[in-house]
């Protein structure tokens, strides 16, 4: 906060020009399948993005279209019916997934750290909140009892938890929702890992609440320069503090570009779909827009275009073929033969 | 219990199992792919089937003979021999059949306490979790009096009251055991009174005991089974164990702890005459135990035994 | 209570005109309470948690009330006890003239042959051991009909809710979310209600689920000419939907207003505040978001004044003084506050910027 | 927290109260009290009457009643009749010698179920594993007092390890309290396993993994501490039922204890000391449950969260 500590905040405000760290986090191919009685299915489907240094990246998504799965193969965190069959996770240039268990282990917490959905039922309920912050810096040896004590007090400080030094003492239960998603941050960034994910961080808290946290989240990117992964299904939340946006559907991805650009100008029939049947932008008095049908079953995805038989824009390409991801202008990637222009009215 | 969306779609793995949520012919679905409540099922019939067997030769008295004719001739003959496919006792009398006819006892005794404990548990737990208010307080006043109680305890104090016999562990069972799944009942009954399709089936008009009927008992029906599985064993153990130290049911009536009892005393001739019915009770105790485990996981992983 | 019936006169809806004279539903003084914390040696309850506390509330017959507020501010409990699922502490419902809390059975039975309601959770709705007949039937029992009768009527009423007649013998764990929605809506509709409590009815779904639901519930309303009461806690789905919306914190209503007066001009510190923190995809920029300091107060003993003083940016000497009563704002008779120093924001700081006509 | 204890104390006392009324009445109105028994050994009508107004059985009952509380509160409930051993001695002896057995089983309980159920849950599905749960299995559906006899013939008879029967030293203790404790054992091994397992798959399991924690240090220390709650709940359940057993194992190792006196004097219809036994045996079981109670209440941390409704 004091000092220009990172390169990255010192390089600009966040509308940001191509980053000065590189990218410190590389997914490339992700495929994670499921096994499930009838066979096995990939639920994150040979997915690749990148998130560039200090920069939040929104993966947007309905529930079901593989974003919290995509998270936990990044951190090797899977369920046991889940396994990731390919690709490669690039964490500053190293592959996660040749790592074997116990280096994973050194790199959870202390590289990339992640905050969960639900703030309520995350924490140990019978352990001190300070005994768990402690824990984590005692487990990647960085500091003895003392300093991992004064450490903790610290990042509670930053998080906006009052008299931190007492409330260390006290229990789960004795903290709210919106306060132990402080505390979950907190743990987050004790170690200031270069990569944060954050699945769905305040879905679970009141909108006054996701306020607090998302500025929070605002704040503590720009003081310890980390990037972020922010899972959610919440279109305005992305809207409020991403840099870029990830769409997926179906366990793919089909549109990536900056936040401007997919707010404004979103390409891929599915994203425009989305935004407008968002209640907010539509005419009082008038249905909603909607998208007709339903997303496949894992089980049951097409060989063609997965957004094919709900998509207006379909052509007969769609239905013989499976598009690729294909870098379109700029900085945008789309998956989509038949992509239209679409400018969305705002104001009036 | 109830699964919500958040859960369901996690990750699109949709990992969470419909649980407790299904349909009844799902379950058997799952408890024939559970190799071993299987065999717990397997068990339990087989042990009812022998226990009507039982009943039948307890009760009729021109098949009296079949466990009450000694022969001092052929006591305590091994097991395989000539007529006697289980051997005989230090009276000579037939193993198997007495085995038999003990098994009919205990699987009258049992099968009866535990559907009194049931009907009692269930109406008075539902009547708790259900209505509220004072029958709730009232019920559950009675349920904290006696719940804690231990089993055995009870029967020793009522055979000092009535005597010794079937009659003081029956009753024992009775008064015991029903506080214990009433409990159960009430906490699910509540639960469920709290659940939204309860709620519109008051906003539909549907009278009270339509509702308990209709929405909570088929929703109960899991653990109604799975106790139910739990309460027989219990009951067969305690009604062994009780006969054993001599203050159950009388001789010369076969019932399993006694025919134990009675074959301890000569065990350095044979041990056949405690060893098989120590035996059969496992068995039966084993298969109702797997069964209930079974089910137990197929409807409410969060019930124990008790 | 004078105020609120100068409220009751407020313009119906648009989509379903009735009478201007007298509400629906009118609500008075309703309160909840419940013991929170027990102690001593018998027991007995030592702290009260105030669910609701004296709301007063008019919903004219075709309109689109909504009630917003963030979880816990009791407005599922509101919505239970004027459907008389749970007993009230005190107050009074009425509906068309009947004294709804003090209903005997016969007229009980008839105020739910008028008033339904419809659930957040699409999975805790249904019974999982009953077939989507038998579920949507139990709403025909008291209406005398022969078994084929009830069938053609349940096919009926599925192919309102747009289901094919074919799910009549599936069972719950069969649905989509939206799908079980339709199922409960289709219970609710088998006694031909009037009204309709529509708790959180979309929530628990995806967003292209949620737009088709919401365009599904304002056709209903059209075609049977239904009143609403439409609780949720998403502000976007709110001013979709919302003929009039009433505003409640911690078990008090805080805000009623026509739906473009509430989001044009909100002038109850809490609303500003809740208006200006949804996040939305139509305006630039967090720069504008009222963040209210610290949390969401239990409402186990809340203060005796104003129950927003703990977090408000414009307190003053006397909200810590007095409860403020929901009053008219100066110079309309239809927006009410319940505030002593409020202050309609600056133009252009007023929440969402929607294209709302 | 204090007023919970007291609340919980005063309701034990109250149970204890309901308890004495029921076995006093019980065991007082029992069809044939003492003097029918020495009446039919002695075969003396008279003898009988006397005995009866010696006993004070002529009595009203309600007064019976109060002085058997007053005789019992002031520690003079009188002698056996059988015997004539001053009940007060048997109390103590068979008292001090059932706590010992109990709490020795209870101990092995506890001091093997709690690793080898999270040892288990550790190793989910492997070798060892279904060993354990095999064990488990078979623990609960051997009956114990078959299981006794069986251990008899083995260890006491066949290879004179541990003496046959017989309260005593240590040696008397092991066979018993092996008896006693192994069908909880099983029980809670399960329990434990089971509690473990669904501890490993709560939201904050991931957290741990997230950290960067070792598996050794998410079992053994967040795992184990937040699986015992239902373990030290379940042990209100589990200390009755191992108390209920000494009835069964004491008399078969005729170890005497409550257990095997009560059932002695049932047998002989040796009413007075019956009352004692059973009234103490029940107080035992009242304060066990009670302190299983507050042991539950000191382990969870939420224990406040749980006093408010809500």
């Amino acid at each position: 906060m004091e000092d220009g500590r990172t390169l990255q905040e010192q390089a600009g405000p966040p509308q940001r020009e191509p980053p000065v760290s590189g990218e410190p986090l590389v997914v490339e191919s992700l495929t994670t399948e499921i096994r499930r009685r009838r066979g096995s299915f990939a639920a994150v489907d040979n997915v690749s993005f990148s998130v560039r240094g200090s920069e939040i990246l929104g993966l947007v998504g309905e529930s079901g279209c593989g974003k919290t799965l995509t998270a936990l193969s990044i951190m090797r965190l899977l369920p046991e019916a889940a396994r990731i069959t390919s690709g490669r996770v690039l964490l500053g240039g190293r592959d996660l997934r040749g790592l074997r268990e116990a280096d994973m282990r050194g790199i959870r917490g202390k590289d990339v750290a992640m905050v969960f959905q639900e703030p309520m039922t995350s924490l140990d309920p019978s352990f001190t909140i300070g005994m768990q912050l402690i824990e984590t810096i005692r487990a990647h040896g960085a500091g003895t009892k003392r300093e991992a004590r004064d450490r903790s007090i610290e990042m509670l400080e930053n998080v906006g938890i009052p008299r931190a030094a007492t409330r260390l003492d006290d229990y789960p239960y004795q903290y709210s929702g919106g306060m132990r998603q402080r505390v979950m941050l907190a743990l987050a960034l004790l170690l200031e890992p270069a990569v944060l994910i954050a699945d769905e961080p305040t879905t679970a808290l009141d909108v006054t609440i996701q306020a607090q946290i998302l500025d929070l989240i605002l704040q503590l990117r720009d003081e310890h320069g980390m990037s972020v992964i922010l899972i959610t299904h919440d279109l305005g939340v992305v809207h409020e503090i991403a840099d870029r946006v990830a769409v997926m559907y179906a366990s793919e991805i089909v549109e990536t570009a900056t936040a401007g650009e997919i707010f404004r100008k979103p390409q891929h029939p599915y994203t425009q779909g989305l935004l407008r049947s968002l209640p907010e932008l539509a005419r009082r008095g008038t249905p909603l827009p909607v998208i007709e049908g339903r997303v496949p079953e894992l089980g049951a995805l097409p060989a063609s275009c997965r957004f094919g038989p709900r998509c207006p824009n379909r052509i007969t390409r769609c239905d013989d073929e499976h598009p690729t991801l294909e870098r379109a202008n700029g900085d945008r990637e789309l998956r989509c033969f038949n992509p239209t222009e679409f400018e969305l009215r705002l104001g009036h | 219990m109830a699964t919500r969306p958040a859960d369901v779609h996690t990750g699109g793995a949709a990992l969470a199992a419909s649980g407790a949520e299904g349909r009844l012919r799902d379950a058997f679905v799952l408890l024939w792919a559970n190799k071993v409540a299987l065999l717990g099922l397997v068990l339990t019939i087989l042990f009812l089937l022998i226990g009507m067997a039982g009943i039948v030769i307890l009760l009729h008295p021109g098949l009296h003979h079949l466990w009450e004719d000694q022969n001092l001739r052929a006591v305590l003959v091994t097991p395989g021999s000539e007529g006697h496919l289980l051997g005989t006792d230090n009276f000579g009398r037939d193993l198997l059949w007495r085995i038999v006819a003990a098994t009919g006892l205990s699987a009258l005794m049992a099968v009866g306490v535990t559907a009194f404990v049931i009907v009692v548990g269930l109406v008075m737990g539902s009547v708790a979790g259900f209505f509220g208010g004072r029958a709730d307080t009232g019920i559950t006043g009675l349920i904290d009096l006696t719940w804690g109680f231990p089993l055995l305890l009870v029967a020793v104090i009522f055979a000092g009251m009535v005597g010794k016999g079937l009659n003081a562990v029956v009753a024992a069972a009775a008064v015991i055991l029903w506080a214990g799944f009433a409990r159960i009942i009430r906490a699910q009954v509540k639960t469920l009174r709290e659940r939204e399709f309860v709620e519109a089936a008051r906003m539909l008009g549907t009278p009270a005991w339509k509702i308990l009927v209709r929405h909570m008992w088929p929703n109960v029906l899991g653990t109604v089974l799975v106790m139910a599985s739990y309460y027989v064993a219990i009951t067969i153990i305690v009604e062994a164990g009780f006969s054993f130290i001599g203050l159950g049911v009388q001789p010369p009536t076969p019932s399993l702890g006694g025919i134990i009892a009675e074959g301890r005393n000569f065990w350095s001739v044979s041990i056949w005459p405690s060893v098989i019915p120590g035996a059969t009770i496992a068995l039966i105790v084993l298969g109702l135990n797997s069964l209930g485990d079974g089910l137990r996981d197929i409807f409410d992983p969060r019930l124990r035994r008790f | 209570m004078e105020i609120e019936s100068s409220a009751a006169s407020t313009q119906p809806s648009s989509s379903s005109g009735s009478g201007t004279n007298g509400s629906l539903l009118q609500v008075r003084g309703l309160s909840k309470s419940f013991p929170a914390e027990r102690g001593g040696l018998l027991g007995r309850p030592t702290a009260w948690l105030s669910a609701v506390d004296d709301v007063d509330l008019d919903i004219a017959a075709g309109e689109t009330l909504a009630l917003v507020g963030e979880s816990g501010c009791g407005k599922s409990t509101l919505a239970r006890m004027i459907m008389r699922l749970i007993p009230a502490t005190a107050g009074t419902v009425d509906f068309a003239g009947l004294d709804v809390l003090n209903a005997d059975r016969q007229e009980l039975l008839r105020y739910r042959q008028q008033a339904q309601m419809i659930f957040q959770d699409p999975y805790g709705s249904l019974d999982p051991r009953m077939n989507v007949d038998a579920i949507i039937a139990e709403g025909l029992a008291r209406q005398g009909l022969n078994k084929a009768k009830r069938r053609s009527r349940v096919r009926q009423l599925l192919d309102v809710v747009e289901l094919s007649a074919d799910v009549a013998d599936r069972y719950p764990h069969e649905f989509s979310g939206g799908q079980r929605q339709r199922i409960s809506i289709a219970r609710a509709l088998a006694v031909n209600p009037t009204f309709i409590v529509a708790d959180e009815p979309v929530s628990a779904l995806d967003v292209s689920v949620q737009s088709t639901m919401l365009n599904f519930l304002h056709d209903l309303q059209d075609r049977f000419g239904l009143t609403y009461l439409f609780i949720s806690h998403d502000m976007s789905v709110v001013r979709h939907v919302a003929d009039r919306v009433a505003v409640m914190y911690l078990g008090k209503i805080v805000e009623t207003a026509p739906v473009e007066e509430l989001f044009g001009n909100p002038l109850h510190p809490y609303t500003q505040a809740l208006l200006s923190s949804v996040p939305t995809v139509s305006r630039e920029g967090p720069s504008e978001r009222i963040v209210l300091e610290g949390d969401v107060p239990s409402a186990i003993d809340p203060p005796e004044a104003c129950r927003f003083t703990g977090r408000c940016f414009r307190v003053i000497d006397s909200c810590r003084a007095a409860v403020p009563p929901l009053e008219d704002s100066a110079g309309t008779s239809h927006h009410h506050v319940a505030c002593f120093n409020y202050e309609a924001l600056p133009r252009g700081r007023s929440g969402t910027q929607g294209n709302h006509s | 927290m204090t007023a919970y204890v007291l609340r919980r104390f005063v309701y034990a006392i109250f149970l204890l109260f309901i308890a004495s009324l029921f076995v006093f009445y019980g065991l007082r109105v029992a069809p044939g009290d003492v003097t029918d028994y020495i009446r039919t050994v002695t075969s003396g009508q008279e003898f009988g009457e006397t005995l009866r107004e010696q006993l004070g059985l002529n009595e009203p009952l309600p007064a019976q009643y109060f002085v058997f509380v007053k005789n019992y509160l002031s520690g003079d409930p009188g002698n056996s009749i059988i015997t004539g051993a001053p009940i007060t001695e048997i109390l103590k002896d068979s008292g001090v010698n059932t706590v010992k057995l109990g709490a020795s089983a209870i101990i092995i309980v506890y001091l093997l179920a709690i690793p080898l159920g999270l040892f288990a849950a550790w190793r989910r599905n492997s070798p060892q594993d279904q060993t354990i749960r095999f064990l488990a299995v078979l623990g609960m559906g051997v009956p114990n007092f078959f299981l006794a006899i069986l251990l008899i013939q083995l260890f006491a008879v066949k290879l004179g390890w541990f003496p046959v029967a017989g309260p005593g030293g240590l040696r008397h203790l092991v066979l018993p309290a092996v008896v006693l404790a192994l069908e909880s054992l099983a029980i809670n091994i399960r329990l434990m396993r089971s509690s473990v397992l669904e501890e490993a798959a709560k939201d904050y399991m991931r957290t741990l993994r997230a950290k960067g924690l070792r598996q050794r240090r998410i079992m053994w220390a967040h795992a184990l501490r937040n699986s015992l709650v239902p373990v030290v709940a379940f042990a209100g359940i589990v200390i009755p039922l191992i108390l209920g057993y000494t009835l069964i194992v004491e008399v078969i190792f005729r170890f005497q204890g409550i257990g095997f006196q009560l059932v002695e004097s049932i047998q002989n219809r040796d009413y007075a000391l019956a009352q004692s036994l059973a009234l103490l045996f029940t107080a035992v079981v009242i304060f066990s449950n009670f302190l299983a109670d507050i042991g539950h209440q000191l382990l969870d941390p939420r224990v406040r969260e749980r006093t408010v409704a809500r």
